[in-house]
């Protein structure tokens, strides 16, 4: 598996990667879907880590032989996400992979510097889904600073801004806890949803930070 | 909780196999995709498609009530999630005269993306006209004022049959859709929750409930209530929720109501009788008539214990909407 | 267990009156005993009297099913007890049109001591004809070579409707009778528990089961079954219960049935129909026709856990009585 | 109350007394309930208590102001039973007492001599409505012998001789534990109903206990 070198000092992320990503997402999903729909249950339904667990088992078996380039892989993961996921998430997920794969068009791979633009295709896609505009306790509430922080690592070397970008999403996703849920099914608890943990918010989190550890393991 | 189940992951699917078997002459799964099912039935030309639909473990909602009178075809999701896309839109082509097909289902983020994104494309792809009309009876979920941001729960009952009516009486798209967001308008449920279902998938119960506790507002998912304290006698507990229904949509002496009283799955008809009898005394000392009354499981959680009442403010238009004659495998009106 | 009701002593007079309250367009109840209730529909002169009953707590059996093509009158015992002749008396009184009354109930020793009373003091102070069919469909409950002293319990759902068919085409006491217990001799039930339900009268489980087991073979008020075991999927619980109806009921290839898969309570409609597809894919395996399927809470046991599955094997006499309309407050057939 | 000496030396049973059996029939029916129905919960469906406890309340209520003769007030009790327990010990212990009735029939008081005729015409009632002949593990087992202690003990003291009707009662409701139940909803479990008592045979067990109880008291 190559690697390009990129200008900024980092190396470039090439749809084998992206692939791997997706894979150990599916894989970390299933150890995390008890906790996932633990969280799911304080303040919804009981079902987010069982639709994310199943929507990515199926991803990754759809990436088994994947042989195409990366702007397909992403809508390959957006139309299983949409088929598969069901509830609110398949389409959000859903909705950000097909933008993200819409600015992925022709491109081989994503330099460090191209994150923030690629992230903010995805937020933007479930800003819109969801009519969500942020603060409302949703996975939006990660998505959305997570563009601010690949525009301000733009320029950092890969590892480093991958870093930067799960730990911030980690901590986005924490800071869903206090907020009271104006959106989504947990927006009927009104004040009662404080305290707990956007489901959606950590399932993002866990994305990143899947992210950053396949991409710092892979190659190095 | 002990099921009667195969593997959890095929419950769904096998679900609607055994359905489609029992029902031939009502029922057909679409070739294209299985979770997309219509009526059998031969329906007049230039009919309004009606498509209701949402997550599975609402049994006998939504595929029992596909067929005459009713619903034309049904977007099958997996258990309380909505279905995707694909199915909406299979099941969109499928049913469209030509007349444009209305979508009729509860009031969820999940089932609105879903439900937008095949209309999207159907509009898009196949050029079908597709309305929507959300149902947003549940008076538990948010205040008065915020009626549109209600869930939908039993009482998308009435709201399909009125659809599935205006359309099987030959209405266009613009009738069907006035008419449903009528019943819609017109409709307002209180539920109760005993005790919780579980999900095939986990095993584990959808919430928790003290041993003599019981949930009002409880939402058809397991979304949290307005109010949690000790089991109160069927009296207490049916005062209480036509107060709050009466409370969010007041009727004079004189008008006419449609009453269902709804079980959630495992509750026993005698309790829901029960239940029925309390709010029936009382509609009748409030000279309010009951012009025609519903009582049993129409829209479950699985095997979730507790039921909902749901009102139906008529008026002439609505009244015949009710007595209009249903069809279905799992609901057949004379 | 929790429950919504008021007192416990009141229950079944409770959902009596709740239930003649919904739909007083069916059914009435009798001024000299409130256990007695009759069609309030007018029926054809010279039709014989369908009398069906039992204890209560199997709605929506017996209560359900009073209406066109079903039975006329029910005497309602308490719960999963036998009513006293009183009830029983008057409801032959009133359904009497001169030509006879048919009694329909499970064979229970306490039923037939009550409705036997009954049937004595009929004919003698009333001079009413009064002839009786015991149902006793539960394989489970009394080896090959025993047929007659089985127990009644989903199949009487066949049984009932039998008569009642012949009874709506204005066939003589004689033939109804014939018919009846031709339909009962052509049905079979196997049944299992997964779960015990309570009475409110105590609020103790009727039965108890282990955390994962099941018992083959429980009877509807919790009569012990044949075999107790670990929960099996739904494919081999059907399996099961069809192997033992088929044992004891052998089915040529080219033969029809009826179908019930019957909730006993509790059970999700989702569980139902797996069961039923198994059992479809099986028959249908064997080449045997089904000629009509029901799945549903037919003949309950408050909110057991739980389903049984019955075969009616019909000719064409059988098969026309099946598909005879009804159409009662719980169960309408086109 | 004012009770008649009679030849044998004991006294006759009237009326009032009667009256006072049936009362603290249906008193000690109440403490038995849950017994009574857990009994029947092994071997059949578990209402006995509920049953025989709701009908001797009513019993008990109509008998507050009770002012006819003997037979009238068994077939009271008959009516009452027969209306009110439902299941099958309703139109047993119905027709058991219907039949007593009729033996009764201008009698003013049962002297002890008379018990075996009487008890002879209860279980006669029991036998034909139950259909059953013995051995069946039904109350039978305990009315059937008590015809034989009743005659072997007519010539004995009041009191004496019912302590020996309250002893046989007791004994044979023991015996059918060992009994295999074939009538009755006990007769499904075929040989597991081996093993536990017949809930009507304690019940009847129970009436001629209180039976002795309450006349050995009375008046003494
Ligand atoms: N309108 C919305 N905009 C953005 N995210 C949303 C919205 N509604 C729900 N979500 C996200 O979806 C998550 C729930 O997903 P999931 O449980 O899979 O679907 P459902 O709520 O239909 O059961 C929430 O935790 C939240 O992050
Ligand atoms: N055929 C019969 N003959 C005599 N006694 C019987 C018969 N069937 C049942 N019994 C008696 O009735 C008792 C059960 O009464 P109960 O529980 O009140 O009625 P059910 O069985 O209808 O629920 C049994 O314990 C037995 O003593
Ligand atoms: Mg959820
Ligand atoms: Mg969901
Ligand atoms: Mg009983
Ligand atoms: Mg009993």
């Amino acid at each position: 598996m190559t690697r390009v070198k990129s200008f900024s000092g980092g190396v470039d992320v090439q749809v084998t990667e992206a692939v791997a990503w997706f894979q150990a997402y599916a894989d970390r999903l299933q150890q995390e879907k008890e906790h996932l729909t633990e969280l799911d249950s304080r303040i919804g339904d009981g079902d987010h880590g069982a639709n994310m667990a199943r929507g990515w088992k199926a991803v990754k078996e759809e990436l088994e032989s994947f042989d195409q380039g990366l702007s397909e892989c992403f809508m390959q993961v957006s139309k299983t996400l949409i088929a598969k996921v069901g509830g609110a998430s398949g389409p959000l997920y859903g909705t950000a992979f097909l933008r993200m794969s819409m600015k992925l068009k022709g491109e081989a791979s994503v330099s460090p510097g191209d994150w923030a633009e690629l992230i903010q295709a995805g937020a933007e896609g479930i800003r819109q889904r969801g009519k969500v505009s942020g603060g409302e306790k949703t996975m939006y509430d990660v998505w959305a600073p997570l563009v601010d922080a690949a525009r301000d690592g733009a320029d950092l070397e890969e590892t480093v801004l991958l870093r930067s970008l799960a730990e911030t999403a980690r901590e986005k996703a924490e800071a869903t806890r206090e907020m009271k849920a104006t959106k989504g099914r947990a927006s009927y608890l009104g004040e009662r949803s404080i305290g707990h943990l956007d489901p959606g918010a950590v399932s993002t989190a866990l994305l990143f930070e899947v992210l950053c550890d396949t991409l710092s393991r892979e190659g190095m | 909780m002990k099921k009667l189940i195969n593997n959890p992951q095929h419950v769904v699917d096998e679900m609607i196999e055994g359905y489609v078997k029992a029902y031939p002459e009502y029922i057909k799964q679409r070739n294209e995709n299985k979770r997309s099912l219509v009526t059998s039935r031969q329906t007049p030309d230039n009919k309004v498609g009606v498509l209701i639909g949402g997550g599975s473990g609402h049994e006998p909602a939504f595929m029992g009530y596909i067929g005459d009178g009713f619903a034309d075809g049904v977007a099958v999701g997996n258990i309380f999630a909505s279905p995707p896309p694909d199915p909406i839109l299979e099941t969109t082509k499928a049913i469209d005269k030509g007349t444009g097909v209305i979508y009729l289902y509860g009031n969820y983020a999940g089932d609105i993306m879903n439900f937008d994104m095949a209309a999207e494309l159907a509009d898009l792809e196949e050029d079908i006209r597709v309305e929507t009309v959300l149902v947003t009876d549940d008076v538990a979920s948010v205040a008065k004022g915020g009626e549109d941001q209600r869930r939908g729960i039993a009482g998308g009952f009435f709201v399909f049959k009125a659809a599935g009516a205006a359309a099987a009486k030959g209405l266009p798209l613009s009738e069907v859709v006035r008419i449903a967001k009528k019943a819609n308008s017109h409709t307002r449920t209180m539920g109760v929750a005993l005790s919780p279902c579980s999900l095939p998938q986990t095993g584990e119960p959808s919430f928790e409930l003290g041993e003599s506790e019981m949930e009002i507002g409880l939402g058809i998912h397991g979304e949290p209530g307005v109010e949690r304290g000790k089991v109160q006698t069927a009296n207490d507990v049916a005062d209480r929720l036509l107060k709050d229904i009466l409370h969010d949509m007041p009727l004079e002496q004189g008008e006419r109501v449609a009453v269902l009283v709804n079980g959630l799955g495992s509750t026993s008809r005698m309790e829901l009788y029960l239940m029925f009898r309390r709010i029936e005394q009382q509609l009748n000392q409030k000279q309010i008539t009951i012009h025609r009354s519903y009582v049993g499981d129409y829209i479950t959680s699985l095997e979730m214990g507790g039921c909902s009442l749901t009102l139906m403010k008529l008026d002439d238009e609505l009244a015949d909407i009710v007595d209009y004659p249903a069809d279905c495998p799992m609901f057949v009106q004379k």
